[in-house]
């Protein structure tokens, strides 16, 4: 149980704190059409998230932040707001600076073309809970990943500059791209269960989608290496970059004001 | 084919003011003064913008939304937003101003956008209010023009008035919470409803006899209620909700009018308002240069797709 | 009392935000010396901040925000780091966003002429307290201005393009210059009481040192109008601009995560 | 004049090593071999980089310290590494190499810095464990390079070395406080020590049989200790402070050996170590980034005062 809700808190995180990242395009897109999709997607990442939350909390009460007595809380937003940067398992991609729209692009691009693997092969899982999260999440992925996949060619194959602003976004990105494809012992055990999928598996046909993409904007993948953590610790060990602690302080401030607050 | 020009005129301005006497719509293809056209479109503009300026002070709260839900309702809500500015746009293309240009004016500030977003959101219960106050407003402005003249504002105002009356419960209902909720919270519902009523009542425009366009407005159907006559809907309307909610309008000369069946009340400060409707609110340059930003920022990726589309296109031309 | 210690808040928390904003420049000056001296300067205004705030606290504890019982939270920390904006008094101007170099310098020009004179005016107070706080500060001051007009005329008859730079940012924070000289009745009643100064006193002579500044650059007094309040309501009645709140969510987050911690 | 130059060359060359032996200084105006003067300007220059660069991560605090004291405590201690970064530099410059051209090398990834602050700081407590640990660390770096043979380096470090103990003694007495307070305070200390023990004791650089330059350096008395000879000294220098701190270091094999009179300690993670030295640790990227930033958009002040000052002096020029 302690092992479900770890894995469900890993894939809520990386939906929240996406979406808080994209959230932050709102009224700053490059149009309306995208100040909208951005939203939408946003949305979408959130609704995720909250299902997943909510699950991790049912799966193990034990994983859900304590409250003073009485406090109208729910679960999803004590697990949302009053964990800190290092109880958050998010993978580190999701959680740096939007940069300009060319580097969103290219993060969305392989973040969700990685989600989309996850939770196609998440629609079987053992736990009927996360099946369900994972057939409505693989409807929404697929038009995330499609939006990017359109704007990345586009931009690669667009202007000069869109060009080189989208190479530089996807080259600053792609460090953390294969932290993405590292299985931890915790996703290994729910996998064996039938309950979760290793991201491990999923490596090859991500890679390939994103390759596709990429050759049709005529990109050549980056070659940069991995992000190091501290003695192995990564996102998923709750080892972060400086960016997550200012991003928590801005979503949890008002929140925290009030841990007695209905809202 | 050039024989009595005025004749001509004469007739189609007859066939005009018919269909406006008709309560008919006029449509993009109609003939119509040059007049109406402006006004139309410097109203739609207006709306337009005020939609799309309208999204700066709730997106504000996105990011520090205190719950999941509500951090929901509100991101739907600035979309819809945009959505709303996206039709208002089209409903304006159809008199042959484009989008580009519009936004080119707004934030050149040769046109304007409601004043009430030229105040600042200071807490989480500002999104409540703006819901509750500003859409019941926007509301009261709102539904006559579903009827109004011109054929794509109005039916564009048919599909944002269903939206606005599902965000103003949407305000409502976060403020029944908040009041629900600790002393701190009903505080801060309170000095909130204190920071926007008076500029939600001026939302409405200035006094009838300081209103020099009215007339013409409504006289070509485009407005169909004077200025105050909308306030002084919006504070009836307003005044059982304040009550129910349990906050006090920040109003001493709020009371029943038997005898008028109608709340007197006292007058906003017109003078605050002139200040903002100038451009010195406290926050119409925050706004204009937030948007001014987003629109110079995404320059590169608009001009990106542009050529990107033609490039295709003569890829396409070029397969043939 | 209460008077007095209204009136050490607003003169504390102008120098505290205004503190904040400037520390905000460090590791990203445009050469260290200036790293070094926007440094200095911020924290010469922390250091005036905390004894204004500790005199406050002195004057009248109720103004010290409660914290739970054994919190060895100092008055003057209690009061930086847990108040609300809404209970902050500082003047709209020194809370917005720096912005680029030449707005920084702008900014820091206008708020330190106005500042030395408020505190040259103060060296006579009958609060020893306050005097011995504004003999320290006149020294301070005098510093951070020559430093802020020395870079304005710099800037102002360097390139085109610091011209301006320096000329928008002045012109970006003009409309917040006419609040500075507004007189508070707290602030009329102390200086009444030959304790504190009324702003409106200076304005004469602050003006008079800005239009030499600028007639030093070559640049003309922007003509634009006040920045308008909420129905007469603005910075030292706790009306701020959207700014405060986010500035004070990075400020005041780890104090507030430890309401009991010592630091 | 231009007569057996190779014996000049080996006359000077044995002044120089004159100099060295008699523990002497060299000077910028002294001759000295080319790779002495490359070998010593590229050590202060990465001594001067570090200095720069390691603002950023404790600068990553300050505009969040949870109390005005450590505040000014913090602001105060960034300020001293930027004095620290221009003493280096203007030892560099006795070398003919000036500020810009050191700057350029250091964001076109030409020049090194330390190591250490490639890692990220995700606490508060992290500013105590960086000036206990960290600084603690580069005291017993720099404490013998007082004595180092170049003399501007070493006049440098003389002034720096007295800061850093002040700046290590601060350090020490945040975490001590911390540990005083709440258990999550407490938590939050040992959390920090955890992650930074092992970068800390990295900071040497690689083991000396991994070391090639130690010996040159060391001849020439620009180096004064072996990278293991000064590990192990932070190592025993540090455990009995930990001891009192109230913190365990994280390492199973630490323990005291009696015969060595020093204590047994585990090995660093060298992988990690080349990782982080090749560009790819935590930070790497973002610190160059930061700086390369701060660089580039202050540019137009730096050219603003260029041009500022050659203006003035040919206003003086012309009204002599």
């Amino acid at each position: 149980a302690h092992d479900l809700a770890t894995y469900c808190l890993m894939l809520a995180d990386d939906a929240l704190v996406m979406s808080h990242r994209l959230s932050e395009w709102c009224s700053r897109a490059p149009d309306l059409e995208d100040d909208i999709a951005l939203g939408n997607i946003a949305l979408d990442l959130l609704g995720q998230a909250r299902l997943l939350l909510a699950r991790a909390a049912a799966a193990d009460p034990s994983v859900v932040p304590v409250l003073p007595e009485g406090s109208p809380v729910p679960p999803e937003d004590a697990l949302a707001f009053f964990r800190g940067d290092g109880e958050l398992l998010n993978v580190r991609l999701v959680e740096g600076d939007n940069g300009d729209f060319g580097r969103t692009i290219a993060r969305l691009l392989v973040f969700s073309a990685w989600r989309l693997a996850l939770l196609e092969h998440l629609t079987p899982s053992r736990d009927h809970v996360l099946a369900a999260v994972a057939v409505k999440g693989v409807k929404e992925m697929t038009y995330h990943r499609d939006y990017a996949a359109r704007w990345f060619v586009t931009l690669a194959r667009g202007t000069d500059e869109s060009r080189r602003r989208v190479v530089e976004g996807l080259t600053a990105i792609w460090p953390l791209h294969g932290e993405l494809f590292v299985t931890q012992d915790v996703e290994r055990r729910v996998a064996d269960a039938g309950v979760g999928v290793a991201p491990d598996t999923v490596a090859d046909e991500v890679d390939a989608l994103l390759d596709q993409v990429l050759s049709a904007g005529g990109v050549e993948r980056p070659s940069v290496s991995a992000l190091a953590g501290v003695r192995g610790r990564t996102g998923r060990h709750g080892l972060h970059t400086e960016a997550l602690s200012r991003l928590l302080a801005e979503m949890q401030v008002v929140a925290r004001a009030h841990p007695t607050g209905a809202w | 084919m050039t024989v009595a020009p005025e004749r001509d005129e004469q007739e189609l301005m007859a066939g005009f003011e018919a269909t406006i006497e008709r309560h008919d719509r006029i449509e993009p293809r109609d003939w119509m003064p040059e007049g109406y056209r402006r006004t139309v479109v410097r109203q739609v503009a207006q709306h337009a913008h005020s939609e799309i300026i309208g999204m700066q002070p709730e997106g504000n709260w996105i990011t520090r939304a205190p719950s999941l839900r509500r951090k929901a309702i509100l991101l739907a809500k600035v979309q819809d937003e945009a959505g709303h500015g996206l039709y208002l746009y089209s409903a304006c293309e159809t008199s042959g101003v484009s989008r580009d240009e519009l936004t080119e004016m707004l934030i050149g500030g040769r046109q304007k956008y409601s004043s009430i977003f030229n105040y600042p959101t200071l807490t989480y219960a500002d999104v409540g209010t703006i819901g509750w106050l500003v859409d019941g407003a926007a509301i009261c402005n709102q539904v006559p023009l579903c009827r109004t003249s011109y054929g794509p504002y109005g039916r564009a105002m048919i599909r944002v008035c269903k939206e606005e009356s599902f965000h103003q419960r949407q305000g409502y209902e976060l403020l029944a919470t908040m009041m629900r909720g600790t002393d701190e919270q009903r505080a801060m519902v309170q000095e909130s409803v204190d920071r926007f009523w008076w500029p939600a009542l001026m939302m409405f425009g200035p006094p009838d006899d300081d209103s020099p366009n009215t007339a013409q407005s409504m006289a070509w159907g485009i407005k169909r209620n004077t200025n105050d006559d909308l306030r002084q809907r919006m504070v009836d309307m307003t005044v059982p909700q304040a009550e129910a909610l349990g906050v006090t309008l920040p109003d001493p000369e709020l009371r029943w009018n038997e005898e008028r069946q109608a709340h007197d009340f006292g007058t906003p400060d017109w003078d605050e308002f002139k200040d903002v409707i100038s451009g010195n609110g406290p926050c119409n340059a925050q706004r204009l240069e937030h948007r001014r930003r987003a629109w110079e920022d995404g320059a590169w990726v608009r001009e990106a797709a542009t050529v990107f589309a033609r490039r295709t296109e003569a890829d396409r031309e070029a397969a043939r």
